[in-house]
């Protein structure tokens, strides 16, 4: 897509708006400032992971550097069902929340998947997308699971979104 | 029931103001808690929308100040309070001038450091009745919503402020008119989010709080003038209140005044006024020389309230500033 | 360089004791300065200790207020400010009041969800010249740094404005004098945390935050009845100011006045005054009358600064309080 | 120690600083509310460990409950250490960062480690550390490293911090 035809799109948004203001989730609006949706599209989707079982693990070994290693997991394959409905590749990157989380800042990741509840302290460092399932911790109280994609990514973060909206997740 | 403000009886007309000026902020204040709730559960990470939130929230404090304030000057004066209790008017509207520039500063920090600490404001979807929608368009409709009808009520209130010279009503008619830039920018600032523009939303926060400071600026140097027992002014603290020339005018006609000066007090609602007359050579000054001069100037108009009138040899000095003519002559042809 | 209030010229002692003010003051300042930045280098996560330090940033604004106000009262009386600039120190004391009454309504706020959400505080180990300690020595150190200086500032402070009636400084005095309760509350607060008692730090959080806005309230009502033109009051606004009835019996000892009553406003440092006098029967009224009593009140005291005196032919009832006894008949004998 | 003997200790404490207020770290303050370095000493010491190499690794993979597995890294190392001058045993229990600070806050854990860094996001919700180590990052910026212990518990903190600032540690 053009940015001449970007710019037309959003205008015409922006008129819509105007008229209607509602139902135009179908519009392009909102876009990506860095482009992450895009890059996801003709690159891959990178994603951090952090073991947390049974949403995140690593089977063999989380991988050092230079080494290859798959991992599984609830979230793992969601992630490489959303990777598929966009015809991307998923590089799979090993870390410690507090790494991943400032590689996700720093835009060397797009998503950071953990077993995150709602909860989670880092909502001010990422954008944390909407439950796409809730279980029951030991006292009865629901937990909220999430991710974490890159702050101000809206396009990227409304398409995960979308795809996790869809997906029945029963843990 | 007649209202009073004070020992003032209210003329049917301006009394007939007052209560539809009442009816109006009671009304704003029913709005204002549709808008803050509406805003507040959209608003999400939006610095932008937050800041017009806080200026939501801070319009409360105008109507609120305006209804205690009536109420409060109802009160007769009595020993402790001798001129009764117009000024509670100027210590709201100072106490809302100050809440306003407090809130305008720690917003213009907050939305400074936001820019530039190059927060991306994140803005996801929400499921509202089964649609999933952006959040952004929720945003834009609720500050369409609270944006319009403030335009209306401080359209409503303006001629009001003037009549019943009441500068807490102007300050809030005058921040009612305003509000529509408060949305404008707001919804400026969330399409500028979905338009993939980090920065408009701090931009957009970053106005809206300016205005905020502004506002407090402006409102803190009329309120603090008017409880420092300036001159008194137009409701909108520009110009000078021109009754003060009509009471100067009036004292002059009577025969044993050669020349005459008046202080005006802004007690709110009301002026307190004394008169200072030099009396021609040879004049008697007595009770009912004085008491006539009091007399005619408390019938000028209802918003002087109390007259001292006194006799003294000399006019003090800054009373008389001869360029405005303001201290005049007895035309002594009359 | 002789110091003026307006249009007063000041008597030497009262002159001697405003520099000495002005002084103490700026001393204080100073020392605040000290202490803020002692304090929020060793507060830590301990919220007792947090919230000495804001009551610490908010002691600014009185010593500032008081400097500032001596400042504009200096200013003298023009056409658009005909009593002239003395009500700023009123405004500065409503805005320390407000000041004060929200920073001590957001601490109680704060310390109550603290005590509530059961916050543990943790205080750990610092290293000091090599030395490892535990920080919260060096809390209980830097609270009685800056609890001795305050009280000794406000013992010094307070009889000066008794003298000045100044009630910017008093109400600064006064902190100042409480002050050793904060610094007090933050060492019980801080010792609680080692001691293991983990709400010892809230509760004294909550304990200063409730003084703060004690004190607000406090001076929010002496403020605001200053700046209402409630009669004027003693400094600390306890009573009614003596001179009032000082001022009527010297007034009623006049041969010409049958009886008087008097309105004092309390400009801040100096008053205005209105007489009414009802004349003896038959006896003249004229400029000279007036003027006589103008002189024999303006004489009374430095305070008493402006001065009106007029006749009318009965008193206002706010005026008369029969068991006060206060607007008093002449004495026929005399 | 009883309890009468404590608050004497306490009183003595309050009494000494009034009097000298300074080199007092080797008096007995400060205690702790719920007594974990007391239950360190005769029970064990309770780590939550993320992996995040070369802090903390799981070289046979992280254990899933019941399985046993040793971790290994320059914060095992350290807390080893620490746990022998207390004369303790060590239990180590794997999690991600959000739950074993979950665990730290309801008191089930004494200390978590997970490579933290002194620009933690959990330090409103636990006890950071002094920092014991600091490297720098790929732009030269310095990175101080830290532990996470429960919030108020500051006489076991104070043990910690102390053993901490006692190790020469070189990454």
């Amino acid at each position: 897509m053009s940015v001449r035809v970007r710019a037309a799109s959003s205008a015409a948004c922006v008129a819509l708006v105007g008229v209607l203001s509602v139902g135009l989730s179908a519009c392009a609006f909102p876009y990506d400032p860095e482009h992450t949706l895009e890059k996801v599209r003709s690159d891959a989707l990178r994603v951090g992971v952090s073991e947390n079982p049974p949403w995140t693990a690593w089977p063999d070994g989380a991988p050092v550097p230079g080494e290859e290693s798959e991992p599984s997991g609830v979230e793992i394959d969601l992630l490489t069902g959303f990777a598929q409905t966009l015809d991307a590749d998923v590089v799979w990157v090993a870390g410690s929340e507090t790494d991943l989380m400032a590689q996700l800042d720093e835009g060397e990741l797009d998503v950071v998947v953990a077993g995150l509840e709602s909860t989670t302290a880092w909502s001010s460092h990422a954008a944390i997308t909407t439950s796409y399932a809730a279980t029951r911790d030991d006292a009865g109280a629901e937990i909220r699971h999430v991710m974490a994609t890159r702050a101000g990514e809206n396009d990227f973060l409304v398409a995960l979104e979308t795809y996790l909206l869809d997906q029945e997740v029963a843990p | 029931m007649t209202r009073r403000f004070g020992d003032t009886e209210l003329p049917e007309d301006i009394e007939r103001m007052l209560r539809r000026a009442m009816r109006l902020e009671w009304l704003s204040i029913a709005f204002l808690v549709t808008a803050v709730t509406t805003v507040y559960l959209v608003m999400g990470s939006s610095q932008a929308m937050q800041a017009a939130w806080a200026e939501d929230l801070l319009s409360f404090i105008p109507p609120i100040a305006f209804l205690v304030a009536v109420r409060v000057t109802r009160i007769r004066p009595s020993r402790r309070h001798p001129y009764g209790h117009h000024r509670s008017v100027g210590i709201g509207h100072l106490a809302s001038a100050l809440a306003l520039l407090t809130m305008g500063a720690f917003l213009v920090w907050d939305s400074t450091t936001g820019l530039l600490s190059q927060d991306h404001p994140p803005v996801g979807l929400v499921v509202v009745l089964g649609h999933e929608i952006w959040a952004g368009w929720l945003m834009v409709a609720a500050m369409i919503y609270t944006g319009i009808p403030p335009v209306l009520l401080g359209r409503a209130k303006m001629p009001l402020a003037r009549a019943l010279h009441d500068r807490v009503l102007y300050a809030d008619a005058d921040m009612n008119k305003a509000d529509w830039m408060t949305a404008l920018g707001s919804i400026v600032g969330v399409l500028g989010i979905g338009a993939g523009v980090w920065w408009a939303d701090s931009a957009a926060a970053l106005f809206i709080s300016a205005s905020i400071l502004r506002d407090g600026v402006r409102n803190l140097r009329v309120a603090s003038g008017a409880l420092m027992d300036e001159r008194a002014q137009t409701y909108d603290g520009q110009d000078p209140h021109p009754l003060q020339h009509r009471i100067e005018a009036v004292v002059c006609e009577h025969l044993w005044v050669d020349r005459a000066a008046v202080r005006v007090r802004d007690q709110g609602h009301v002026f307190h006024v004394e008169v200072f007359v030099v009396p021609a050579r040879g004049a008697e000054v007595g009770v009912p020389a004085l008491a006539a001069v009091r007399e005619a100037v408390t019938r000028l108009d209802w918003k002087v309230q109390d007259v001292v009138v006194t006799a003294v040899e000399e006019l003090l000095d800054a009373l008389v500033e001869k360029e405005h003519g303001s201290a005049q002559e007895h035309d002594p042809s009359r």
